[in-house]
């Protein structure tokens, strides 16, 4: 590639650059003979790239100049710009670190030795995946974006096929191709129009693109489904759980974490080129949200299984980011600058946010079934006793998710309650204020799920006596995420750094005076919360420590659970995850059904009776699935045209003469 | 001269009418031989004598006339083709559409502007009646052999056509055409010849193993 | 004259082809003529070729590009073939390897002519060679797919040629002398009769369109994609469609020359290529026949081609490089699903099962190939779609783009659904695998042209380029 | 100012085991027996403490952790919520989120240490108190978000400062609306009749005191005297929405707030002595009602 250099090593080059190793990282593996080193190679390269790139994209944010650099490529749309903003380095951090995390993981989760046949594909491929996502981000034209993008979709597929020969998998990943390359379409649209307004692929600088009103309508709501469906949003999502569930959990923890914030990033980069937006779009945008969120956590709280119901977790919080990212365009369009700010800073707080604790989640779960074999809820149980040391930090992940102080989570969610609230204080007419109930509402159900993951996971005796006997991961695999946890943590209690963090971004998009900026967001009292994190911790302890003085003072047993009564309990009698969820899963049985069924119990003896439930979308299940065997209907009937008999086809040739004849004569 | 050629164009178009109703096959093959032989005297009464032109009604007369009907009888006896026709419609149908087509023929014959020399002349008309009938024999017609038959008549068609233009054609050209065309049949006899022997039949309406379900 | 050598060296290994008696020794002779023919198109290619008037042979740029599509093509087939025959050893390919070469040669002829009467000839002359060539598996079903294949393909030249001499009596309607050399045509074809100029193009776009497969004149497609050897259907829907879209270039050029006709042509043209997109859509959906399907690829390809066409501008450029980037990537399908056909003794997708695990090589090609085929980057056909694609937009031709970008997303959704459950899962337990292996011949050549589409598609070289704008800029209306 | 913090602290940390008593005492009154006195919380607490604990077999430090987190979040929230008219000990914009997600952070870890114990008893319980706490979530938002519109203010203490007998005057519906949600949701959450009986573990009434099933000893008392400051840190948002009774003074002040707790104490009683327990599936629904009524609460005052 024909860089143009201008200056020496600056934050923009070193991060391409870091693109270009990550991107390459899996290349050796396919040159050596012999499995293993290549691997471990491709992870060096690839930690060594991921700080090295961190470390310029903080220069970034910390205000370094961003050099834009000409990719001068033969192709016949012109030369490519590549450069890096706040905006951009902002999603290049996660990114990055999750490289980091995850390579690492990767090399305990599916090491050489044990499948020697995958182990190439997968470090090459998620390699190229970890490239493309980045540049995607860092790309400022319609077609490298677009290239970019592709890769991103066929390098993860190509992952999600990991282990192809699986039925499930299968389905899965031809759902999500399916999924994803029709999205790409309506980006062929998006970026199309763009050509033809402006004349070329580049990015219009922000706010430049003034167009008449359909085509900003089309190309806002193309952005909307090629981006958006790639994000997960509410109905675009049908691929994203079974894809989240069947990757490897390494690649699940990198697609759920990071892929979904790209297509984000691609809503919030096409939404700035355009000077004037919609009132409508904010508002839509805001809508989405709200329903990803709330249907999104209800159906991962219905889930049995782990992965899938971390994947549907992941809509329920791009739903939570679209919140704010509809908070902040309607308060632009309105000129409510604080509104815009808040929306803002909660939504790219809460991406950082949902990057760390997400992949932690994943990457846990990855544990888990490393442990188990298995992804069924049910079937697990006491598994704190057997991985003592990814418990604890699953909880970590847990309570971050569910936005509980101390933990970052709770850092996102209360700027977008700052906003909701100060709109509902002075707005005359309180729309935006309906968001704190409804955050509210969905903060519950994550608790409902999250506590549910938890306690059937880890907490209580195996249900199933075969897994009693799992195994702690190792080293490689626990770092990563205990490095994640303590991220999350230390997000938490110094809360405000996360803001320093997204400063810069919410300054550049808002379009806002950093005065104005630092006075708005000064009024959400991080300090105060971060000081009373340190608070409840000390409390947390001062009540730990009188309970354990009690408790020495006084004689101790041990025996077991009291069951009321009744005398020999065993295992299977526990509350499962199914169980737990079942009161909410009744309430909300219009998004997600759960068919029941027994059978065989019949006669005076009934023999033994198995029951077996399933849990349903309706979303796929009741529209998606029958309009496309109505489609089929359709096209089976005009298959008949291909009949077969040569004197027809001969007749179709005069036919095409004499209709072009009749058509052509004026 | 020229008149003669319009009366030779009459029988053409008998010829086409004979086709369309006969039903015997090693018939209708010999029609189509004469209709070769027929659209191969006519440039010599066009244009004035010259060696290409010469060549060509010689090539002509021995493709159309000798060889083609030769590979066609000689595929009829290799495939032991049965004697009849067998159209999808019956005879009369057939003849009465191909009457619609030459009427339709003279009628847009008349609208299309030609060059002052041919607008009384036949050519132009007998050309699409012919064009339009081999068109019916290679819809109506079972036989793979008289598909073939068929597309005979649509190149005679064509070539009546070209008649109005033979200097347009360069020699190299023409001969080209024919040498195709020769080629064609021959395969096609041949294709005949292997289809007989799949199926011991060459009723193309058999042929309809490849489609949609 | 090297030009004439381009067309005589096919025809005289074609002689020695039928000369030679071994069968085992038949098959080198291909790449033995191609890959000279290859050497000798790519340094024609690259001279400036000097247009001498009245001369019936001269490469111009769109013949140039043709010529580089078909003989690469051919060359990779080639290599391919001396594998693939090796494996075919239980019946002659004399006829095949005699009938490759002279339709090597007569498509050489097509991309050289500069006289429409000869390049009908040399059209003409491909189908027929080609006819044998379906007929290689020697049963009931590829006679009949030959039968179809050549009597529709008759038929239509036959038009084509009526076409030709409407043509030729517009000029003498007009009292120029009649002529069908091009050069002539383009200087007067502002001169022409116009009734007869329209109903030449209509005639000879249904003419060469059933040869190219446009709907609703693609009927024998199927049919001959799904009986022919892997190595033909390449040929056919690389090397025959590019001769007959080649054809429709020149007609194009003439209603170009001619202004009054270019807008009726261009809207037949795009009306044409959308139903063809439409077509392919309805039947690749639910297809079990992996051939077919790739049949009805080529439909689409086809399809996509014309609306470039007749959208022209911008898409032009698009076109041309589509004409190279569809004819490689169908090879690859083509080639590798040859293979596939061979091991599984099968080509339904009831049969062919987890191709991937029984035929990495094979399997994986015809993935990537398949990736390739739907306009995926990093491979070529995304750049000529997408810049077909973008300039459909900047023409403003909205419900064209539309409906382009509709079609083409049910044909990724129908063609995947065929494509993956083959390559994927396991291979059927039941059913004995042949004794077919992936070895170099057989997947050499194919690998070879992907990483081709991926050269174009990542870093094209300047010259080809050139190639293209020039080719483009013969298309161009100049006022 | 100073002793007045210090009476606040005693009072948050003394007083509500004595609200226990004065409900119980209440009941045991409707019932026509004499009832256990005033204090005996108190006593059931030092018992508590000073007995020593049985662990089962299954459980891990979750089980442990579980009381003590409750009662920290819980004591923690207390510091953010003002006591009558004197302001909370922590007062900050936007102290209401936090002290809505403290109550979350310990219901997590009831309903944990809960499950930890494997026991099916315990694990329905935990599904019924996520499950109607999540529906209480919303009202409890509603209430906020117009109390905050309404005392233009974003932290607990003006909000709850601001309500008085002008205010019930002025905007008398919708306050009406609000301690109606309110009182629903404090019903709720505290696991009173007509959602739960503290009295029993029933199967029907399996919330909050089957959860704490097989706590003993110091934890128990941990939990007990935990549950009892809830209702003591809701009863005082209660009490100032609904008893705005202010004088500048600040004894006078005290003294009120005081009474107006004991008040609610003897009202939650009277509830408990004169309804019946609601049927489980009956409960969601009265839930949403709540959240209903405390929706019109806010359109009201946006009109």
């Amino acid at each position: 590639m024909v860089f143009v250099w201008n200056i020496d090593v600056d934050p923009v080059s070193s991060l391409l650059w870091a693109i270009a190793l990550i991107g390459l990282s899996g290349l050796p593996g396919l040159l050596l003979k012999r499995p293993g080193p290549g691997q471990i190679l491709s992870v060096c390269i690839t930690a060594c790239a991921a700080l090295w790139g961190m470390a310029g994209a903080l220069q970034i944010l910390g205000g370094a100049p961003a050099t834009r650099y000409l990719l001068d490529w033969p192709l016949p749309f012109g030369p490519s710009e590549l450069s890096v903003d706040p905006l951009s380095a902002l999603f290049l951090l996660p990114l990055l670190l999750a490289a980091l995390c995850c390579s690492l993981y990767g090399l305990a989760y599916l090491p050489a030795a044990g499948q020697p046949a995958v182990e190439k594909r997968v470090t090459l491929f998620s390699g190229l995946l970890l490239a493309s996502m980045a540049l995607v981000l860092v790309a400022r034209d319609g077609l490298l974006l677009l290239i970019a993008w592709e890769v991103m979709a066929l390098s993860s597929w190509l992952l999600l096929m990991t282990d192809q020969q699986n039925l499930q998998v299968q389905r899965a990943g031809t759902v999500y191709l399916l999924a994803t390359h029709t999205g790409s379409m309506a980006l062929y649209v998006f970026f199309a129009l763009l050509k033809g307004e402006t004349g070329s692929f580049a990015f219009p600088a922000a706010h430049s693109l003034a167009l008449g009103g359909t085509v900003t309508l089309v190309m806002l709501v193309a952005a909307l489904i090629g981006f958006g469906a790639k994000a997960g949003i509410m109905p675009l999502h049908i691929w994203l759980p079974g894809a989240h569930a069947n990757a490897p959990s390494h690649v699940s923890a990198l697609m759920s974490g990071i892929m979904l914030k790209v297509g984000i990033y691609g809503i919030i980069r096409a939404v700035s080129f355009f000077q004037q937006l919609p009132v409508w779009f904010g508002w839509l945008v805001l809508l989405l949200g709200a329903v990803s969120a709330i249907t999104g956590i209800a159906l991962a709280s219905a889930q049995r299984d782990l992965k899938r119901l971390l994947a549907c977790s992941s809509i329920e919080n791009i739903g939570i980011i679209c919140i704010g990212l509809g908070m902040a365009l309607v308060g632009i369009q309105s000129g409510d600058r604080v509104l815009a700010i808040l929306g803002l800073a909660g939504a790219f707080i809460h991406i950082i946010n949902h990057a760390l604790f997400k992949p932690l989640l994943f990457l846990g779960s990855g544990a888990i079934i490393h442990a188990t074999g298995t992804r069924q809820i049910d079937r697990m149980g006491g598994l704190s006793r057997i991985l003592p040391r990814t418990a604890p930090l699953f909880l970590v992940g847990s309570l971050a998710i569910c936005g509980l102080p101390p933990l970052n989570g709770f850092v996102g969610e209360l700027f977008l309650y700052f906003g909701a609230f100060s709109d509902g204080m002075l707005a005359d007419l309180p729309v935006i204020g309906f968001v704190a109930p409804v955050l509210a509402l969905v903060g519950g159900l994550a608790v409902i799920t999250f506590v549910k993951l938890y306690g059937a996971v880890f907490l209580g005796v195996p249900r199933d006596p075969e897994l009693a006997h799992g195994h702690e991961s190792p080293l490689a695999m626990l770092l990563p995420m205990g490095l994640l946890a303590g991220i999350c943590l230390l997000a938490g209690i110094g809360a405000p750094l996360l803001l320093q963090l997204v400063a810069p971004a919410v300054i550049q998009y808002a379009g806002v005076s950093p005065l104005l900026f630092t006075q708005v967001a000064g009024a959400v009292p991080l300090q105060q919360l971060a000081l009373l994190n340190g608070l409840l911790l000390a409390v947390i302890l001062v009540v730990w420590l009188s309970w354990r003085f009690l408790v020495q003072r006084a004689p101790l047993a041990s025996s077991s659970t009291w069951g009321c009564g009744y005398l020999a309990p065993t295992p299977r009698m526990q509350y499962t995850g199914s169980a737990f969820s079942e009161l909410i899963t009744g309430l909300i049985s219009g998004l997600v059904g759960t068919q029941g069924r027994l059978s065989g119990l019949s006669g005076a003896f009934p023999a033994s009776a198995r029951f077996v439930s399933i849990t349903t979308e309706r979303i796929l299940d009741q529209m998606i699935i029958p309009s496309l065997q109505g489609a089929d209907w359709c096209l089976a009937w005009l298959r008949r045209m291909q009949h077969g008999h040569l004197h027809l086809y001969i007749l179709y040739v005069f036919a095409t003469l004499f209709v072009l004849m009749v058509w052509s004569q004026p | 001269m020229v008149s003669l050629a319009d009366q030779l164009l009459v029988l053409v178009m008998l010829i086409n009418f004979i086709m369309l109703g006969s039903s015997r096959m090693a018939f209708v093959i010999r029609a189509v031989a004469a209709q070769g032989v027929i659209l191969g005297i006519i440039p010599g009464l066009l244009h004035p004598f010259s060696g290409h032109l010469l060549a060509i009604t010689v090539s002509i007369i021995l493709a159309k006339g000798v060889v083609i009907p030769y590979l066609l009888n000689d595929a009829v006896r290799k495939a032991q083709i049965r004697r009849e026709v067998e159209p999808f419609i019956g005879y009369v149908p057939t003849l009465l559409l191909g009457a619609v087509f030459t009427a339709l023929a003279f009628v847009f014959a008349q609208k299309l502007p030609l060059a002052p020399e041919h607008r009384d002349l036949l050519f132009v008309p007998a050309s699409i009646a012919t064009l339009m009938t081999g068109f019916l024999i290679l819809t109506t017609r079972k036989k793979a052999i008289s598909q073939v038959i068929g597309y005979l008549v649509l190149e005679n068609g064509i070539f009546i056509f070209g008649l109005l233009l033979a200097e347009a054609m360069p020699f190299m050209v023409e001969a080209g055409a024919l040498l195709d065309l020769l080629v064609g049949i021959f395969v096609m006899g041949i294709v005949i010849n292997h289809i007989s022997r799949e199926f011991s039949t060459v009723d193309t309406s058999q042929l309809q193993t490849l489609r949609e379900e | 004259m090297l030009t004439y050598l381009l067309v005589l060296l096919p025809l005289l290994g074609g002689l020695i082809a039928w000369l030679i008696p071994d069968n085992r020794v038949r098959p080198l002779l291909l790449p033995i003529i191609a890959l000279p023919h290859l050497a000798l198109s790519l340094y024609l290619i690259a001279t400036p070729s000097i247009k001498v008037p009245g001369s019936w042979l001269w490469l111009d740029p769109l013949g140039k590009i043709t010529l580089l599509a078909v003989s690469a093509l051919f060359a990779v087939c080639a290599v391919y073939g001396v594998g693939y025959l090796a494996y075919r050893q239980e019946r002659s390919n004399r006829v095949l390897c005699l009938g490759l070469l002279v339709c090597l040669a007569a498509m050489s002829l097509v991309t050289l002519c500069q006289h429409l009467g000869l390049l009908w000839v040399a059209v003409e002359t491909t189908t027929v060679s080609m006819a044998p060539l379906i007929y290689f598996n020697r049963n009931a079903r590829s006679i009949e797919a030959t039968w179809k294949y050549l009597l529709i393909c008759s038929v239509g030249i036959a038009l084509a040629l009526l076409g030709l001499l409407f043509l030729a009596y517009a000029t003498h309607v007009a009292h120029q002398d009649a002529t069908l050399l091009l050069s002539d045509l383009l200087e007067d074809a502002r001169l022409l009769n116009r009734d007869w100029l329209h109903a030449a193009f209509i005639f000879l776009l249904v003419g060469y369109g059933s040869k190219l497969g446009l709907a609703p004149l693609h009927t024998w497609k199927p049919d001959a994609y799904g009986e022919a050897p892997g190595l033909v259907g390449a040929l056919l829907a690389g090397g025959l469609v590019n001769c007959a879209f080649l054809a429709i270039l020149r007609v194009y050029q003439i209603c170009l020359a001619s202004v009054t006709e270019l807008l009726f042509f261009q809207q037949v043209l795009v009306g044409l290529g959308l139903l063809s997109m439409a077509v392919a859509a309805v039947f690749m959906a639910r297809q079990h026949d992996f051939k077919r399907m790739l049949a009805y690829s080529s439909v689409e390809h086809v399809g996509i081609l014309a609306v470039g066409l007749g959208i022209g501008k911008g898409a032009l450029f698009g076109v041309l490089f589509h004409l190279i980037n569809n004819g490689l990537t169908k090879g690859v399908l083509f080639l590798s699903s040859g293979n596939i056909h061979r091991s599984y003794g099968g080509k339904t997708v009831e049969v062919v099962q987890g191709a991937l695990t029984r035929l990495p090589w094979s399997g994986g090609l015809f993935l990537a190939g398949f990736i390739a085929i739907t306009g995926s980057p990093p491979f070529s056909p995304f750049v000529s779609e997408f810049s077909i694609i973008s300039s459909i937009f900047v023409e403003r031709q909205y419900l064209v783009g539309g409906l382009f970008l509709l079609f083409l997303a049910v044909i990724f959704i129908g063609m995947a659904l065929t494509v993956l459950p083959m390559v994927m899962g396991r291979p059927r337990t039941d059913l004995e695998p042949t004794d077919y292996r992936d070895q170099l011949l057989t997947v050499g050549p194919p690998l070879v042209m992907l990483l081709v589409i991926v050269w174009l598609g990542v870093w094209p070289p300047e010259a080809l380029l050139q190639l293209l704008k020039d080719g483009a800029a013969m298309l161009e209306v100049r006022s | 100012m100073m002793p007045s913090t210090l009476f606040h602290i005693l009072l948050l940390l003394v007083m509500p085991p004595l609200l226990l008593g004065v409900i119980n005492k209440t009941k045991a009154a409707f019932a026509g027996r004499v009832g256990a006195p005033y204090l005996q919380p108190y006593y059931d607490l030092a018992r508590l403490f000073r007995k020593g604990s049985v662990f089962s077999s299954t459980t891990t430090w979750v089980f442990r952790a579980g009381p003590v987190v409750t009662l920290a979040a819980t004591l923690l929230a207390a510091l953010l919520v003002p006591l009558g008219n004197h302001p909370a000990i922590i007062s900050f914009n936007g102290d209401m989120i936090l002290f809505a997600y403290l109550f979350g952070l310990a219901r997590f870890f009831t309903t944990s240490a809960a499950l930890d114990t494997g026991s099916p008893f315990e694990g329905m319980g935990a599904a019924r108190e996520v499950t109607f706490a999540c529906l209480v979530e919303p009202t409890l938002f509603f209430i906020l978000i117009t109390l905050a519109r309404m005392s233009k203010s974003l932290s607990l203490t003006p909000m709850l400062i601001y309500p008085s007998p002008a205010v019930w005057v002025s905007a008398g519906a919708s306050m009406l609306l609000l301690v109606g949600a309110l009182f629903i949701a404090l019903l709720a959450e505290n696991c009173r009749i007509p959602f739960d009986d503290p009295n029993t573990h029933l199967e029907l009434t399996m919330i909050h005191e089957v959860m704490v099933l097989d706590h003993s000893g110091p934890a128990f008392g941990l939990i007990l005297y935990g549950a009892a400051l809830k209702l003591f840190v809701l009863g005082a948002v209660f009490v100032n929405l609904a008893l705005p009774f202010k004088s500048g003074n600040l004894l006078v002040d005290w003294v009120a707030f005081v009474a107006a707790m004991l008040f609610l104490a003897v009202l939650i009683g009277v509830v408990e002595s004169v309804m019946a327990r609601l049927r489980l599936i009956r409960i969601p629904q009265l839930l949403v009602a709540a959240t209903i009524l405390s929706a019109f609460a806010m359109l009201l005052i946006v009109r």
